[in-house]
């Protein structure tokens, strides 16, 4: 078929003026002169100006001393730290939030996305009003909703809603020495013991849980948990392998979830659960000790979680539209059942389409936890473009800072999301 | 310079607060009220016989600076809080103090607290991008206590939280208190601790780099002082022109031509007083008792009144 | 009719059967009822659940904007509980006393009939061409993009604007002529008779080089000069209104302002980004994708705050630009980039066959994307022109914080009347804001559909 | 468990019986009635040949059959399992028909040889490099093994077609069901596919085939059955039915697609 | 205004002779070699038919003619204007080449009618009423004149061909090349459209066509070409051509396709 003699390279083309070629190195030419020229100007123009009216530049201030309070730290601090200190802290502050949301969101806007399709016209038609109402208000409004018209009417510290660990713990044990599970019961009874107030309340202050505290035989019961997750994930290859090999099925997901679970449950009972709560309680004014969760924080998550799902939701819909009925005609003529074929077959493909779209909404939530400064959360456009900059008055600095820092965090996103998708990509001929 | 360019526009850019009861909010008409706004009203009548040619633009605590800087505005009337670094850092000047102020708190009654001492541990809320932030972690941190502060970026959201009981305590210039008291559930709940933790002195601001302009902020502000001070007021100025103490014939132009020294024509402050007032009644007719703030001058008396209001002599 | 017991041939009597109608079960609404309704246990609890939901919801909302709320007053005091001796719900008088605020912000209370005509004129224009039976649908959309920008323009402003100088100006050439009349200076027109004559001299020379003809090109020159100078001359115009700032402006005025400002522009800015991230020349296709990218990538916020408070640094002098104008533009800018992203995806999902078709009969790029590609792909794209729509006018409640006070920013200046303070007043504000932009949107939304069901239709393949 | 032997017990009942038997067959889509009391019995290794205007019912039969597409009213029984609501018969008689259709649905996101072992290792359990084997024996037979690793957007329509039979195929079905398998090819490859099912008629597959390929009709079908309005019009063994139709459809239909 | 001249002067030249002319030409798709030193002189008023395997370079060589690819080596010369990079050149060809794809290729969004003035009204600047009196004509020739107000969505496949015959016929082509007009459509349309095609080539139109409708090539052709890999295999009149291969090649394929 193929002839040595034909195996010559393409020859170099000739030039005219009308050459699509030529002429576009012109258009480049011209373009990139007008930008360079543009930028310059910019940059000149604003050094002439700070120059003449005599406003500091530069970013030493991120070494002063910040002097404010924050409500959530991720990481110590306090208002002697720099301001460099509370950047990091507000960022940290943004990625949580940001984080969590997008989680949430996917998990709500898969749930509906797929109640939209349902065959029931209660639970459709109660999913498209969710669409509806949440993706046509502003999301600042439904941020304030949350905060001021939900989370603000529940109790004050005094009067929280408390969540005993103790009565559970012990109504579990009476259960399984019940059932003659005396060990089990020895346990839980044993463990009631430990946390004997109340441990889990909710107020007007937030969520305020106990916090472990670990004592040194902790470690072997955390080994063994490091161990055991070893083990599910080793049990499932194996699983996998078998099925290959004999096709037959194990549950390896339970399986693996007890190998996880019941190993250090049983070594915390012999150790005598190295385990302790700080339980949180009331002094003065809000709880002390525990880990709380403030409500800022909760009606964020919340409410950019609620208004994205929306978007998501139609995202999920439209994807799961857009696998041609045939293939699961197909997968079901082939024997599969539904399950299968979702997972098999149907949403392998629907993700290909939802991937983009979905970077999107992504993007987007995270921009708009800016709008958290409204309800007082703390997030890095608050505390860096908002507090540091009206105490410091360099808004260029700041304002590029913090614009780099978002279009660092989209740009990482979007080539995560664009490296997963083209890894899932067609092939075509 | 400024003036050139305020003249040459016909109206004078002021930047004032997007809302703060007393000091600059709208009322029903849709016309800018209050103590700051009244000052940027008196400047534009000295320069062009006009209290209304003036060009509001309403600032948030953190735009107010760079808006100022930028040169977007001329002079910034917005409750700003004159402090060392705004002064020379930033690149301005402070004209004078036109309200003396303090960071206060409110908390409810029924926690039955006598003393901001007691505080330890509480919830703080306050609006962001205020000196009011800072103050709280001075004076917690010198005094050992423990605290929450919850920064909003607007008032209305600061005070909601506030009375939905999220915080313990509401801190802000006391000025702000007695505005936000309208508008808790039940005032009557409420009380201002007494300790006053900082010094507020509010003022207008002007752009380093333009002393003419400086001076004429400066002294419009002291006129409008000294003419309280000196009994002249709306009312009775055309009757003052001819009055034959020396002061007020200087103030007001019959005697000198201190107008000129600064720009402006010599009967500038006739033309400020007969159309705005008497620093005292600008106070009175935006913070004073017939209003719904209320508000005691305290600090704000002159000081031969017992208060720290002194307008520099012209002469 | 065959038994069961089947024949190897067979052949139907010369009558066929006719059609029956459906066994009871399968149709009418017991069948609708037993397929959507109570079909399982699961179903059956999947509506329960819902009945739930939206008893928990309604009459809380019912109570607070009706039930409990003060419908007259003048103050304060009539939404006070202390007054009225029970729980008050939302505070309507205080919208009443807003309205006009609400509606026009801090325009001059003499002037606002411009503003009424603004709005009278947008809805007799828009309505007939949202109506898809309705005629001169050319005429209408001309009147309606073209014609009516202007004229609002004129109106809200006040027109007049001060024009000293047209490109020869700002290089020091302004023919020492001062004469002027009815706002309009004669140097200016002048430059710009001259601009004109040089552009299409230059264009003549030039048109070779780029294959094309010079007539044509002199011509295509000469349009686009006289469409500008018409736009200026209306702008220019002296009609002996009274000049109005835009930071009188405000409430919902500004909200529709950026909205459809935003949505005008963004569309052709963002076919533009989108044809350019397409190109295969190198430097405009990344140019565009650094343009597109970096808008997407940072909040509005910032390029707001950039736009309104930092952009005069960045420029020569005292150089000022109007702070609607610059949010405007920052709106426009940030919306043509989400835009540019929707129209790619049309773009793309044109068959290569169209392109290859196009060029058979011989258009060339130019008349091909427009009269093929572009009509193709963006009636491909309506929702998602419609999502961004709709995102950019929720996204004008983000101007308050550059101190231009569109709907919500105006209700929240009012919030500080003292006059107006009570412990509802924020709910009702956010409330009856809430409900505004919820029926803005929702008809667009609405809309989009129904248009798309309609094309949809028109071409069924 | 009384279920699976009421199924079996069908089952033995059907073995020395019909393949597929249609009874009172009629469906409703809304209120448009779209098979009329279809009649058709089908004995095992039987080869039939489905042909008729468009709308005319074809595909909806076929799909009847296993149940991609539920009837109103009549019986199906298919290998001697009725086709009821329930889920568990419904499992079985697909497992037992293979169908390939006019656009192939082949996966594309799955290679050639995960397209065939898929259904052999998830429903019938199959060991992977069992399943694997079966596949590449039926590629081969479909004479496309070397292009086992590629992605269906790889191959030509031709190729996909013959994917598509193999993987129906690796299920082992007993019947094989086609609606219109190679209306969507171009006139080159129509001959491949043509080919490979005439070696699959020809190994005694019973096969229903919607199809307008007269000479595949004509070489392979044991009996031609012409629909319309949702009715069989005419059935009818090969030779007679072209020579000399019977009903004036018939007749029509065939002027028209013999041109 | 050299160039004109220019290319005045090779129309000029090429008036008397050939319509169209590939003198050697060479094109590579990256590193693949796709046409091979490909000669072919075409007479005006003469018909070719052009065949050969999937992916032997058919489409590519039709392509070529009117710069919907672009060839890298030899010399094309169209109505004696020769294709280069200049845009003026290939705008000038693309004018007086019509082309037929096998996907029709219609604009969806635009009427029947609006599909054959668009060109005439935007390239040939002919007013609307004479372009849509033109669009008429063709209309009419093609037999689908009472379509003109519908969507092409709205029509079969045969006619949806026969309105992008009739389109590319409005710009009044002196060429027209044609890509596997019927192969894309349903067993039925196919006869109309070869009839529309047939009554073209009576009326002396130049035509290229690729297709493996036999009885077309037999009926019009007056020169069959068989390609394979990117090269002119054999080239011939219809009759020696189909009963006398000479190339063993040519020989195997006509065997497959005659099936
Ligand atoms: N899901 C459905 N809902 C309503 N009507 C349908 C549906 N599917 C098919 N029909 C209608 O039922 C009739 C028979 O359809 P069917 O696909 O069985 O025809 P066919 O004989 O296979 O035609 P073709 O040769 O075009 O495939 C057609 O009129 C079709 O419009
Ligand atoms: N854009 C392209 N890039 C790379 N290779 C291509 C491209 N287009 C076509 N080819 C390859 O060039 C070869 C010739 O393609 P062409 O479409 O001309 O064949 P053909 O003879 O028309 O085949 P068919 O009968 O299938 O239409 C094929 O092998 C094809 O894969
Ligand atoms: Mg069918
Ligand atoms: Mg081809």
């Amino acid at each position: 078929m193929t002839d040595a003699r034909w195996s010559e390279p393409a020859p170099t083309r000739r030039w005219s003026w009308t050459d699509p070629a030529l002429r576009s190195a012109v258009i480049q030419i011209a373009l990139a002169i007008a930008l360079i020229w543009m930028a310059w100007s910019f940059f000149a123009n604003a050094q002439a100006n700070l120059a003449r009216q005599g406003i500091a530049s530069g970013f030493g201030f991120l070494d002063n001393s910040a002097g404010f309070g924050i409500t959530q730290t991720l990481i110590p601090y306090s208002e002697s730290m720099s301001y460099g200190r509370a950047f990091l802290v507000g960022l940290l502050n943004t990625l949580l939030v940001a984080a969590l949301g997008i989680v949430l969101a996917t998990i709500i806007g898969f749930l509906v996305g797929v109640a939209r399709l349902s065959k029931n016209v209660v639970i459709k038609a109660l999913a498209s009003a969710y669409v509806e109402v949440t993706r046509n208000l502003p999301p600042l409004f439904q941020i304030l909703f949350w905060y001021l018209a939900v989370l603000s009417t529940m109790p004050s510290p005094r009067q929280s809603w408390s969540f005993g660990l103790q009565p559970m713990f012990n109504a579990f044990a009476g259960w399984a020495s019940g059932i003659g599970l005396t060990p089990l019961s020895d346990m839980l009874a044993a463990l009631a013991g430990d946390v004997s107030a109340p441990g889990v309340f909710i107020n007007n202050r937030g969520l305020v849980v106990p916090r472990p505290v670990f004592e040194a035989d902790f470690s072997i019961i955390f080994w063994i948990f490091v161990a055991g997750i070893a083990a599910a994930f080793l049990l499932a290859r194996w699983a996998r392998r078998r099925q290959e090999r004999t096709g037959q099925q194990f549950p390896s997901f339970w399986a693996g979830l007890a190998l996880v679970a019941v190993p250090p449950t049983i070594a915390g009972f012999l150790l005598g659960w190295p385990l302790s709560f700080e339980t949180p309680v009331l002094r003065g004014f809000n709880f002390v000790g525990g880990i709380r969760v403030i409500p800022e924080f909760v009606a964020l998550l919340v409410a950019l979680a609620i208004y994205t799902a929306g978007f998501i939701a139609e995202i999920v819909r439209a994807g799961i539209l857009a696998v041609s009925k045939g293939q699961t005609e197909a997968a079901y003529s082939l024997g599969l059942r539904s399950g299968p074929t979702l997972r098999l077959v149907v949403i392998p493909q629907a993700m290909r389409v939802i991937v983009p779209p979905l970077t999107s909404q992504y993007l987007n939530l995270t921009k708009n936890s800016t709008l958290g400064v409204a309800v007082g959360y703390p997030d890095l456009f608050a505390i860096f473009a908002g507090t540091t900059l009206n105490q410091t008055g360099q808004a260029i600095e700041i304002i590029a800072l913090t614009m780099a820092v978002y279009l660092v965090i989209s740009i990482l996103t979007s080539a995560l999301m664009g490296w997963y998708n083209k890894r899932v990509a067609l092939v075509e001929r | 310079a400024t003036l050139d360019d305020v003249k040459a526009r016909g109206a004078l850019n002021c930047g004032v607060s997007q809302g703060l009861p007393g000091f600059s909010n709208p009322d029903d008409k849709g016309n800018w009220t209050g103590l700051d706004v009244d000052f940027c009203r008196a400047i534009a009548a000295a320069i062009f016989n006009d209290a209304s040619k003036v060009k509001y633009s309403p600032l948030s605590a953190k735009d107010r600076f760079t808006a100022l800087q930028s040169g977007a505005i001329d002079v910034l009337s917005r409750n700003t809080t004159w402090t060392m670094s705004r002064d020379t850092t930033l690149g301005f000047n402070f004209v004078g103090v036109m309200y003396y102020d303090g960071q206060g708190f409110m908390v409810r009654k029924s926690l039955n607290l006598k003393s901001v001492n007691e505080l330890n541990g509480a919830s703080i809320c306050v609006q962001t991008g205020t000196t009011n932030e800072l103050n709280v972690g001075d004076y917690f941190r010198t005094n050992n206590l423990k605290y929450e502060l919850i920064a909003f970026a607007t008032i209305d959201e600061t005070i909601k939280a506030y009375d939905s009981g999220r915080c313990d305590a509401f801190t802000s210039d006391q000025s702000q208190l007695y505005a936000v008291r309208l508008k808790l559930t039940n005032a009557s709940d409420h009380v201002v601790l007494p300790e006053v933790i900082s010094k507020e002195p509010l003022g207008p601001v002007v752009r380093h780099g333009d002393d003419q302009w400086f001076d004429l902020v400066k002294w419009s502000y002291f006129a409008l002082v000294d003419a309280e001070e000196l009994g002249v007021n709306s009312k009775n100025v055309d009757q003052m022109v001819s009055s034959p103490n020396p002061e007020i014939k200087r103030l007001l132009g019959s005697d000198g031509k201190f107008g000129e020294a600064i720009g402006l024509p010599v009967d500038w402050v006739a033309r400020m007083v007969k159309q705005v007032g008497n620093y005292g009644e600008i106070f009175d007719r935006n913070l004073g008792p017939n209003t719904p703030l209320a508000i005691d001058r305290g600090l704000n008396k002159l000081w031969n009144k017992g208060g720290l209001q002194y307008g520099m002599p012209v002469r | 009719m065959t038994t069961a017991q089947n024949p190897v041939s067979y052949v139907a009597p010369t009558d066929l059967l006719k059609p029956e109608p459906a066994p009871v079960s399968d149709r009418g609404a017991y069948g609708w009822a037993r397929a959507h309704l109570f079909g399982s246990v699961g179903q059956v609890l999947l509506t329960l659940f819902g009945i739930l939901v939206v008893l928990a919801v309604v009459p809380p909302m019912v109570r607070f904007f009706i039930t409990d709320a003060v419908f007259i007053g003048t103050n304060r005091e009539a939404c006070l509980p202390e007054t009225v001796g029970r729980p008050v719900g939302a505070c309507w008088p205080f919208i009443a006393a807003k309205w006009n605020q609400i509606l026009y912000g801090f325009y001059p209370a003499d002037e606002r009939w411009r503003v009424n005509v603004v709005y009278g004129l947008g809805v007799v224009l828009l309505i007939p061409l949202l109506i898809p039976r309705a005629p001169y649908k050319r005429t209408n959309a001309l009147a309606f993009f073209g014609i009516y920008p202007l004229i609002s323009f004129v109106l809200l402003t006040g027109g007049d604007l001060d024009m000293r100088s047209f490109v020869l100006g700002w290089i020091g050439l302004d023919f020492g002529v001062t004469a002027s009349a009815n706002g309009l200076r004669l140097t200016f027109w002048l430059q710009f008779l001259v601009v004109t004559l040089l552009a299409m001299a230059s264009g003549m020379a030039l048109a070779p080089v780029f294959g094309g003809e010079r007539r044509a090109v002199a011509l295509g020159i000469l349009k686009a000069f006289a469409v500008v100078g018409i736009v200026m001359l209306a702008m220019d115009f002296d009609f002996g209104l009274p000049q109005v700032e835009t930071r009188q402006w405000g409430g919902l005025l500004v909200t529709l302002v950026i909205a459809v400002t935003g949505i005008v522009a963004s569309l052709p800015l963002g076919i533009l980004l989108a044809l350019g991230r397409r190109s295969e020349l190198p430097l405009v296709k990344y140019s565009s994708i650094i343009f597109i990218e970096f808008w997407r990538g940072v909040p509005l916020i910032t390029v707001l705050f950039f736009a309104t408070y930092m952009l005069p640094l960045f420029l020569p002098g005292r150089f000022t630009i109007d702070g609607l104008l610059r949010a405007l533009v920052g709106v426009a800018l940030f919306a043509s980039a989400y835009m540019a992203e929707v129209v790619r995806g049309g773009l793309q999902a044109i068959p290569k066959g169209q392109y290859e078709g196009a060029m058979a009969v011989g258009l060339r790029s130019g008349l091909m994307m427009r009269l093929v590609i572009l009509p193709q792909a963006l009636k491909l794209v309506i929702p998602g022109i419609v999502n961004n729509f709709i995102g950019l006018f929720k996204d004008t409640t983000l101007v308050l914080i550059v101190s231009i006070f569109d709907l919500l920013g105006i209700l929240r200046a009012s919030f500080t009347d003292p006059a107006w303070a009570t412990p509802t007043t924020l709910f009702t504000g956010f409330g009856f804001a809430g409900l505004v932009y919820f029926v803005f949107c929702y008809g667009m939304s609405r809309y989009s559909m129904a248009l798309e069901r309609r094309l949809d239709r028109n071409q069924r393949h | 468990m009384s279920q699976t032997s009421q199924i079996k017990a069908d089952a033995v009942a059907g073995e020395a019986e019909q393949a597929v038997e249609l009874i009172g067959v009629n469906k409703w889509y809304g209120d448009f009635h779209v098979l009329r009391d279809i009649n058709l019995s089908v004995r095992r290794g039987e080869r039939i040949v489905v042909c008729g205007p468009s709308g005319s019912g074809k595909s909806t039969m076929i799909r009847c059959i296993n149940r991609l597409e539920e009837h109103q009213k009549g019986r199906i029984i298919v290998d001697g399992i009725e086709l009821t609501n329930d889920l568990k018969r419904i499992d079985e008689v697909r497992r037992e028909v293979g169908m390939v259709f006019q656009h192939f649905n082949l996966f594309p996101h799955l290679t050639i040889l995960e397209n065939c072992t898929l259904a052999p290792m998830w429903v019938r359990k199959m060991p992977k490099k069992e399943a694997e084997e079966v596949a590449m024996h039926f590629l081969t037979k479909v004479k496309i093994p070397e292009q086992a690793g590629k992605y269906p957007g790889q191959l030509s329509g031709g190729q996909q077609q013959r994917v598509a039979i193999a993987r129906a195929l690796c299920m082992r079905p007993r019947i094989m069901l086609f609606d219109e398998p190679t209306s969507a090819l171009d006139p080159e490859m129509v001959k491949e596919v043509l080919d490979t099912m005439v070696s699959l008629a020809n190994e005694g597959m019973t096969m229903l085939c919607v199809t307008h390929e007269m000479g595949f009709a004509r070489q392979v079908a044991d009996r031609v059955i012409f629909m319309d309005a949702g009715q069989i019009i005419e059935m009818n063994e090969p030779e007679p039915f072209f020579s000399n139709p019977q009903h004036e459809r018939t007749r029509l239909f065939l002027s028209q697609i013999l041109h």
